[in-house]
């Protein structure tokens, strides 16, 4: 059953290939809409009724898989962020050949996500890490225009040295462990604690994974792929790309996986701060929208990176119910910004300044998605945040707390001149007032409304969904 | 672990230790694209050597093939979009020194 | 029955005040007059009656009690029959005054806090319409004139300071003993209950207007409506705080004449009479002498009540109903001249005897029964408190006389003044005022006539049974008083009257009959900076406030440099520096995450 | 050992020369032979099949994108890059014939370890291991080529702007 939701997206890119020309219109883009839709909605009503039992179809097909509520909400991220991606590709790419392939590459992606998700083998962790990475090369890359080969090949060779660290450590993890499948591995930490080998390959693949989460001494690549994608390309690589990719593998490893000692625990709490601010520092004198936005990512990841070398329960579930609303508020924001770049041809604030009136639709739910994003109540990043920052109270981390407290002012600070530059101002000519282009709009419309129905049913979600993740990761 | 098995270890590790510093010199120090994928390729030849050595170490010579088959084939697609990226990037800059790729800043 | 007249006498004004504000124009007069008709009646009837009434109202033992007995039926009653009187007084006075219906509506809403706070048996309930009280307080000044905001102001923060220090003591006095009930605490004067003890008294004696807490009414004198000042500081204000300070010395802590505290509030009255009566000599305006003498008597109340005497007590109490009388009436005829002549200015008026014969007599009596003229009633009560003083101290007693002579001196200044001599250079065409107004000022002369000649009948149905329950055991009879005593006044008012004559004829005119005391050598300078409100602790907090808030203004601008310049620069050159470092070239990204990761392989390590 | 070792020393310096060459057709070249180095030390790791693939795809497969790459890349006009197309298969003639040179090694080396291994057993071994318990990478190596496929589409198929 798990294995279906790699299958399906394998099955749906070989039928839009075949040597049909009516395949690859808006058919291709409607099943891929509803190829996502139902992995939300199928993982949703597995997390909400969850006595379900995975029956392996045929025997070739029995991966080595495994499902649980953590990959469940994740799941259901990633096909909510898939959605809203393939909404905003519908309206910002005119060229239909072009939004053929993005329709291709995106379930790609897709599967290469869902495998991170389920898998339960190093390697084949790896394999699936690289699929999704080479996946959003091409599409990063998929304009050709100058900015992008630019921004791809900082991704790709970045990516390219974490995939080096990643080997090193696979290899190491052959040699003491004598497998790389998850138990194998985690078998190998119990065993022979003080193996140096052990921690080596460890810290290895830690490597790999911050480079890829873009945390911040490893995070250069990061501004420049996502400001220079296309916007519905930069929708799916913030929203979830480079967090499954990342964080998320970062969070199962190191919770489930990987035992790490106190400095290591450490090391990523100070990492995860030093992402907090000195991204969201760098954010504040940005003019570029997807550019500040980019450093915005940077920033919130660092909370997740905090809670999670923090490691207590509560800290784990905070962290993975701001991993969901960040992917939530993130492409909500992308999303925006994709929006006014296809209505203004520029992602400039100073220039998108002078155009005056924006979409109503894009400026109410920009206006969301920021007071989320920087944690403001009763929205739903509020919550993730304030889990976190309890955490990390509890668990006497107050100088991290303190920090994570404090830098939601230069978030606010950053947000604030976002939203004065680009939705409140008036027009230096009068000009027509613009109304959203329908599908980015939809999208738009959705994700807010989760972000608003997360934060207002915080006590049904939190109790129902990320609470019981304690017990999972740990 | 036997004596020679770790010995052999040994000898393995200093060399891919030398590939690694070899293949990250390359990246770091060419002002060429396509060196800094030969360069890349050294620091995967790197890796794959330490798979394989792992492999028999272990008595798993068989899973490490199964990996390091997969791994260049991973290797061979990313070389290849790493081509296309660099042939753009010379049709945008005409040249394919990386310098002239450090457009976006701040 | 009685309950619900009680919750009735609280309401049934609350309502009409706001029923007055929302009333069409010919109808509120007669709300105004009808209610507080009808409060008399309940007040009539409630007279010499015990009833208890308490409500659940609020968690933490704050009930919403009442209990009438005689004392605050005694309260009661005056009240009501001075909120009548001046309703019918300023239906004719305010005629025509766009500020007529927002007074007449604070009238209603005080009478109605004015009962609760009398009635009320919980002090935080107490609190609860003490503070309603300055509320109307600050809106019946506020509605006068161009200066009276400023005016309402002062009176606001100045009585708003002292109730908060009175919130203070309830709260203290409600932790010492452990309930909110005015009936069941009995405090001993210790430390805590003696902190406790100032406090209240602070709100008891600033609501009477004593000094220091007295600077707002010279000022609401001029600035306020005429009528307020004859309800206010007259005579409402001087019935609650003396009424709460009775209440606090005889109920709530058992003072006695040893008690340091008896001292302290002793030599309080004793400052006020004399500094207060000082001031009111030297005044040329009608309205700001009467309300330096509205303070100077609340001296001789506190002074009464500070001896801790029976006879100081009962004269306190006594003179404290006196004083509202006749501070009324007098406040009332000032109204009068003032509503004929158009100005309350001494130098201006002249003459009034004629043209106002009514007033005039009323002026009289009231002017001779505040100077303590025998028979009228200030010369009883006085007598009663020269009594207590002269055996407490004689220095208190020789306070108590200078005022005495002080206040018979300008008085005589002043109806010389305004009613005697030569008419002023204002209007020929001065009538004596309508009756509605009349009434009250007469009816009010009349009681002071009554109260003096029948004195046995106030003391022994109104006075005495307050003392019945308290510490006193022997309330004294009206033949208490010693001949000498009231030789030594006689003569002392005898004196005041040459001094006037001789003072008047020397000076050259009435007005100056006071001059020789004002520019006297050391008092020159005294009054001078009187004049300059050195003496007003409102405007010397205000001085001194100014001073650290321009301090504070001066940090507060470094403050909020630190936070609007440097926090900004340094967060915009931070940014720039971060910024500065990505430098775009990939090679620098690709070190930094060697270095990165060569410490975590290092750490991971450890 | 010593056989390793020698292997392993010549590993590096083919690697050295690869890095520090001045001329990029040269580093190309020095690449393959890095990994035909590499091959033959597989196979004496008992990786025969891996060491087969590496020779096949890193030797042959990964030149080749390279010189293709730096082949577009060069600063010319299109007629002196006809010329170059034509001169390419003279230049990089020895190209194949080190493929194939290095085929016949393999061929060579490939005995010589099966006496000390039993070789059926490995290769059976792989097999299995491949597509019995890890066929989810096979799943992976399809998806990663199909994603290659894609990119060659975007990249070199399309004319872009």
């Amino acid at each position: 059953m798990p294995s279906l939701f790699i299958l399906v997206p394998l099955l749906l890119i070989v039928i839009l290939n075949l040597p049909m020309k009516r395949l690859r219109g808006n058919i291709a883009l409607f099943t891929a809409l509803v190829l996502c839709i139902v992995q939300s909605l199928l993982s949703l009503i597995y997390l909400l009724f969850k006595s379900v039992h995975f029956d392996p179809v045929v025997p070739f097909f029995t991966f080595a898989l495994s499902i649980d509520r953590l990959t469940l909400i994740l799941l259901c991220t990633i096909g909510i962020v898939s959605f809203a991606s393939l909404l905003v590709a519908h309206s910002t790419i005119v060229n239909p050949r072009q939004k053929f392939i993005f329709i291709n590459l995106l379930l790609i992606a897709l599967i290469g996500m869902n495998t991170i998700v389920l898998v339960t083998d190093l390697f084949s962790l790896y394999v699936f890490i690289e699929i999704t990475a080479v996946a959003s090369f091409v599409l990063i890359a998929i304009d050709k225009d100058l900015h992008a080969i630019e921004g791809t090949f900082k991704y790709l060779m970045l990516s390219s040295v974490a995939t080096v660290f990643m080997l090193s450590s696979i290899a190491f993890f052959i040699l003491v462990a004598g497998g790389t499948s998850f138990s194998d591995v985690h078998n190998s930490f119990s065993g022979t604690s003080d193996n140096p080998f052990t921690k080596i390959a460890a810290g290895l693949f830690l490597c790999g994974l911050l480079i890829k989460s873009g945390l911040v001494p490893f995070h250069g690549w990061l501004p420049d792929a996502y400001s220079a994608a296309p916007g519905p390309v930069s929708v799916l690589l913030a929203g979830i790309v480079t967090k499954i990719t990342g964080i998320y593998t970062l969070l199962r490893l190191s919770t489930s996986v990987f035992v790490l000692n106190e400095s290591m625990q450490n090391m990523l709490m100070f990492i995860g701060a030093l992402s907090i601010v000195l991204a969201a520092l760098a954010a504040v004198t940005q003019s570029d929208f997807k550019r500040m936005l980019a450093y915005s990512s940077i920033s919130q990841v660092g909370y997740i990176a905090l809670a999670l070398g923090c490691a207590t329960p509560l800290a784990l579930a905070g962290a993975v119910f701001h991993f969901f609303n960040h992917a939530i508020a993130k492409s909500l924001l992308f999303v925006n910004a994709a929006s006014l770049e296809k209505r203004f041809a520029t992602t400039d604030m100073n220039k998108l300044r002078s155009f005056g009136a924006k979409p109503l639709v894009t400026s109410v739910t920009s206006l969301i998605g920021f007071l989320s994003a920087a944690g403001m109540p009763p929205l739903a990043g509020f919550w993730s945040k304030l889990i976190i920052v309890i955490a990390l109270f509890s668990a006497g981390k107050t100088i991290y707390a303190s920090v994570a407290l404090l830098a939601t002012i230069l978030t606010l600070t950053y947000f604030l001149s976002l939203q004065t530059k680009v939705f409140f101002c008036k027009a230096q000519t009068v000009q027509p007032t613009v109304s959203s282009l329908p599908a980015i709009a939809v999208a738009e419309i959705i994700l807010a409304a989760i972000a608003v129905l997360i934060g207002v049913c915080f006590p049904f979600v939190a109790y129902i969904w990320f609470l019981p993740l304690k017990e999972i990761l740990h | 672990m036997i004596q020679e098995n770790m010995q052999l270890l040994w000898y393995f590790g200093i060399f891919a230790i030398l590939l690694f510093i070899t293949g990250f010199y390359c990246i770091l120090a060419s002002f060429n694209m396509v060196r800094a994928l030969i360069g890349l390729e050294i620091l995967i030849k790197a890796a794959t050597l330490l798979i394989i050595l792992a492999g028999y170490i272990v008595g798993k010579t068989a899973l490490a093939q199964a990996i390091v088959i997969t791994l260049i084939v991973i290797e061979i697609v990313v070389m290849v979009v790493a081509g296309g990226v660099i042939l753009w990037a010379f049709r945008h800059n005409d040249t394919i020194d990386p310098r002239n790729l450090s457009n976006m800043k701040g | 029955m009685i309950q619900n007249i009680l919750i009735l006498s609280i309401l049934l004004p609350l309502v009409a005040g706001i029923a007055v504000l929302v009333s069409p124009r010919k109808l509120y007069r007669s709300i105004l007059l009808v209610v507080t008709l009808l409060n008399l009646g309940l007040a009539v009837f409630l007279f010499r009656k015990d009833a208890v009434l308490i409500l659940p109202w609020a968690p933490a033992g704050i009930d919403f009690s009442l209990r009438l007995y005689h004392f605050s039926s005694f309260i009661i009653l005056a009240a009501a029959v001075f909120s009548f009187l001046i309703a019918l007084y300023s239906i004719s006075y305010l005629q025509n005054n766009a500020i007529a219906k927002q007074f007449y509506a604070y009238l209603l809403i005080s009478v109605s806090f004015v009962n609760g706070a009398v009635l009320a048996d919980n002090l935080v309930l107490l609190l609860f319409f003490w503070e309603g009280l300055l509320g109307t307080l600050f809106g019946s000044i506020a509605i006068g004139g161009k200066q009276s905001f400023k005016t309402a102001t002062k009176a606001f923060i100045i009585v708003g300071v002292c109730d908060l220090c009175m919130m203070a003591g309830i709260a203290l006095a409600g932790h010492i003993s452990g309930t909110l009930a005015i009936s069941k605490i009995h405090l001993p004067l210790d430390f805590l209950g003696g902190i406790a003890f100032i406090l209240l008294v602070i709100g008891a004696v600033s609501k009477g207007g004593s000094m220091p807490f007295h600077t707002w009414i010279p000022d609401a004198a001029i600035d306020a409506p005429l009528p307020f000042m004859a309800l206010f500081p007259a005579a409402i204000e001087k019935l609650l705080g003396i009424y709460f300070l009775a209440r606090i010395t005889l109920d709530m802590f058992k003072l006695n004449p040893e008690s340091a505290m008896s001292i302290v509030l002793m030599t309080l009255g004793a400052l006020t009479i004399v500094f207060a009566v000082m001031m009111a000599l030297v005044q040329k305006n009608y309205k700001k002498m009467l309300s330096y003498h509205a303070i100077s008597q609340v001296g001789y109340m506190l002074l009464g009540i500070g001896t801790c005497l029976p006879a100081g007590i009962i004269g306190g109490i006594f003179h404290m109903i006196n004083h509202a009388i006749y501070k009324s009436c007098l406040f009332l005829t000032c109204g009068a001249v003032e509503k004929q002549t158009n100005s309350t200015d001494l130098e201006k008026l002249g003459g009034l005897a004629r043209i106002m014969p009514v007033t005039f007599m009323c002026f009289f009596v009231c002017a001779a029964s505040i100077s303590g003229v025998p028979p009228f009633n200030g010369f009883f009560s006085k007598e009663l408190i020269y009594d207590a003083a002269m055996s407490r101290g004689a220095i208190f007693y020789l306070a108590a006389i200078l005022g005495s002579f002080l206040t018979a001196a300008s008085f005589l200044k002043l109806g010389h003044a305004v009613f005697l001599g030569k008419p002023g250079q204002s209007q020929p065409k001065v009538r004596e005022v309508p009756i509605p107004m009349l009434f009250p000022m007469i009816s009010l002369a009349a009681i002071c006539i009554l109260f003096g000649v029948f004195k046995s009948w106030p003391l022994n149905n109104l006075i005495h049974p307050v003392l019945a329950g308290a510490s006193v055991e022997h309330p004294v009879g009206d033949s208490h008083i010693s001949l000498t005593l009231i030789l030594v006044t006689v003569f002392v008012l005898l004196a005041a009257l040459i001094h006037h004559i001789v003072a008047a004829r020397i000076m050259g005119g009435a007005v100056k009959a006071a001059d020789h005391i004002r520019y006297a050598p050391v008092l020159s300078h005294l009054y001078r900076w009187a004049e300059k409100r050195y003496f007003d602790p409102y405007e010397v907090c205000r001085r001194i406030m100014k001073g650290i808030a321009l301090l504070l203004w001066s940090v507060d601008k470094k403050i909020d440099w630190v936070y609007n310049v440097l926090m900004v620069e340094l967060t915009i050159i931070s940014s720039k520096g971060i910024r500065h470092l990505q430098a775009g070239y990939y090679v620098i990204y690709i070190v930094w995450a060697l270095l990165g990761s060569f410490i975590v392989i290092i750490l991971s390590l450890r | 050992m010593i056989m390793n070792l020698t292997l392993l020393v010549c590993l590096l310096l083919v690697a050295i020369w690869t890095v520090m060459t001045t001329r990029l057709i040269h580093a190309v070249i020095g690449l393959a032979i890095t990994s035909v180095t590499l091959a033959i030390i597989m196979n004496h790791l008992n990786s025969p099949l891996a060491a087969v693939f590496e020779l096949s795809v890193c030797a042959g497969l990964i030149p080749v994108i390279f010189i293709t790459t730096v082949s577009f890349t060069q600063r010319i006009s299109k007629k002196q890059l006809r010329v170059r197309e034509k001169e390419r298969f003279i230049k990089f003639w020895y190209l194949p014939v080190i493929i194939v040179v290095a085929g016949l090694l393999l061929a060579l080396f490939t005995h010589a370890p099966q006496i000390t291994v039993p070789p059926a057993g490995a290769e059976e071994n792989v097999r299995n291991v491949l597509w019995n318990l890890r066929h989810i990478d096979l799943l992976g190596q399809v998806i990663v080529l199909l994603a290659g496929a894609f990119g060659v589409v975007v990249f070199f198929k399309e004319s872009g702007k």
